[in-house]
């Protein structure tokens, strides 16, 4: 049996190399999310839709097979998971009391560290300025350092603002730790943005710098940014 | 509010409460910023933030504030800067509004104050939920044995962005900024000075020498003090050229004393 | 051999205190299956039988999830391998062109790559010269060369001076990488510090031998950059 299989993966990798031209006809959908299957399994970190696409054969349907796999995975064991424009496979997090022989020790964070992640994450993109108006006190020494290097957060544009400040945005790690397939699923949300608790309120009248947020380019005027 | 007043109003709120309430002062140093304290305060009330009674807030903080200072327990500057930011408000709620004033009414700056202490509560809220969710590394978990095929070779050189702003950072302050940081422990700030002085000004009732405004790890002689004391100075001179206050000094070399300008007569002078 | 596996199980209850108490009843055999199927999944190591009936709940019987778990995966793009006494998941090995491009070898960059990054990063777009004016030393063609292979750094417009030098600036790929909408989105020294990011601990190795810049080419190569 293992002859076999040898000779076939011989085969396989001398006709084809690196990526089967174009010649060849499409493989059929079960071949492709096998493909898929074998491409998510290899790999720890997230793989985008676009990545997928490249390493498929030409003409193939990543998103289709994606979808395929997703069903075939369903309440088992491993599933697969959305992860912002990316894929990933993950243990099913109804079984990690089975896992404790792979888990990792978890940094503590700060009480500081952890709100100014919630912060970033629930109104981003957001100023340190920003930051500091909702928690009440400087932003210490380290926090964001310390939130950077766990690649949870990363810088987002200036905002057009006096002073163009810059602003912290949450990663695809970010979701990826939190297993969230987008920011838009953080939980409550949509409660908070309801309830105006996301919406930027500057002390009314106080005419400082931070009276200017109230009035946030619209998003197109981002586009002005590029020149 | 006097010293007495204080007790009494302490008394009024009996026995658990009181010990509470000393309980809060030891920690104080637990608390991150007033805000902080503001919203424990007002949780201890336990009504829905959105109707909380900022009266009624103001006075506890300020109640608050007063028996650390009886208690002779430094708060940091911040807490007396929103204690006189609180008095200021409190009395305007309690005041017919003046329909000369402009700016915003006593009523949106307590609303504002309310949407700032609910919001700090929701996003804490909103952080433990988001700790508690099943995460990577302790709750699912990934390949442990991720596949690399060893056929073609390429090397990646990778670079973090912190490293490339560590680089840049070093390169441009490798000459002029060296000693900067190990100094500034023993330089004491114009800012800080400032906000120390404007928040201590609320609670002056009349002259005081300028050293008893030094912050404490300052006082004793020396260099650090010498530091404070300059900037403690230049500080109520900006203060006395924006009419808050009056400086005196009986001769030369004889202490100089500070008292908040008359405000009585409102509006600035 | 099944008196050996019930000693073993025994064994197993005394030692790990994480699992559930033989109170419980037994899992159903689709649920050993999907615990057995995360274990593998996760573990870096091919797990042995005997180690899967000892993380398994009591009365779990592992070789039987194991076969399931066989069949369930043949075909699939990623299958149940045995390896001695163990088990573990992998690629299908008709399938292992797929994995080409998972092949790199990071690597850091050295310190005087990062520096001359950094600077047109911050200046772009900056000539040969002014790199070397910022940095203190002669940027050695190597330096370059490795930022233009790597794509991270492309030549700008000439500069209208005498010579008209060429400038460099950094490309789309270099924005990628680093997680930036715009070269201007990086932060200035001012927010470098309020951050926290910048004196905070010197790199690793900082100022040791092979981090100098002395271990750079000689300087008179330099002048073997032209265009």
């Amino acid at each position: 049996m293992s002859g076999n299989e040898t000779q076939a993966g011989e085969q396989a990798e001398e006709q084809v190399g690196a990526q089967p031209p174009g010649l060849f006809p499409v493989p059929p959908m079960a071949e492709q999310e096998r493909m898929v299957e074998a491409i998510l399994f290899a790999s720890a970190e997230p793989v985008s839709t676009a990545e997928l696409s490249r390493r498929l054969p030409e003409g193939c349907d990543a998103a289709e097979a994606l979808a395929h796999l997703r069903s075939r995975y369903a309440g088992r064991g491993v599933t697969l998971l959305r992860v912002g424009d990316s894929w990933a496979m993950r243990t099913a997090p109804d079984l990690a009391w089975l896992m404790h022989s792979e888990q990792l020790e978890m940094r503590r964070l700060s009480r500081a560290a952890i709100e100014t992640l919630a912060i970033i994450a629930y109104h981003q993109p957001v100023t340190r300025a920003e930051i500091e108006e909702i928690r009440g006190v400087a932003v210490s020494r380290g926090t964001i350092d310390q939130l950077m290097e766990l690649e949870w957060i990363r810088l987002g544009r200036r905002r057009m603002t006096p002073g163009r400040p810059v602003t912290f945005v949450v990663t695809e790690s970010f979701l990826d730790h939190f297993g969230l397939e987008s920011a838009r699923d953080l939980p409550g949300l949509r409660e908070l943005r309801e309830a105006g608790l996301l919406d930027s309120r500057a002390l009314p009248g106080t005419g400082g710098p931070e009276d200017d947020d109230g009035m946030e380019p619209p998003e197109g005027q981002s586009e002005l940014f590029e020149d | 509010m006097t010293a007495s007043e204080a007790e009494e109003a302490f008394a009024g709120t009996g026995t658990d409460a009181r010990l509470a309430e000393e309980a809060l002062i030891v920690d104080v140093d637990g608390y991150e910023g007033p805000l902080d304290l503001l919203l424990t305060l007002a949780r201890r009330q336990k009504v829905d933030l959105r109707q909380i009674p900022i009266l009624q807030l103001a006075e506890q903080y300020l109640r608050f504030v007063e028996a650390a200072r009886k208690l002779r327990i430094e708060l940091a500057a911040d807490y007396l800067v929103m204690a006189a930011w609180l008095a200021f408000l409190k009395s305007r709620l309690l005041l017919p509004p003046d329909p000369a004033e402009d700016g915003p009414s006593a009523e949106e700056l307590a609303e504002h104050l309310a949407f700032q202490l609910e919001r700090l509560e929701a996003m804490r809220e909103a952080a433990a939920r988001l700790m508690a969710r099943d995460r990577l590394g302790r709750d699912f978990f990934a390949r442990g044995a991720p596949e690399m095929v060893t056929v073609s070779r390429r090397t990646r050189y990778s670079a973090s962005l912190l490293e490339l702003m560590q680089a840049y950072a070093r390169l441009r302050t490798r000459d002029e900024f060296r000693p900067y940081a190990y100094d500034r422990s023993d330089i004491y700030p114009l800012e800080s000075a400032l906000e120390r002085l404007r928040g201590m000004l609320g609670h002056q009732g009349g002259w005081a020498d300028l050293a008893q405004f030094l912050p404490p790890g300052w006082r004793a002689a020396g260099p650090r003090r010498r530091s404070a004391l300059a900037s403690t100075f230049a500080a109520s001179l900006e203060l006395a050229k924006q009419g808050r206050v009056e400086l005196q000094q009986a001769d030369t070399f004889a202490p100089i004393r500070l008292r908040p300008a008359n405000r009585g007569g409102s509006g600035p002078a």
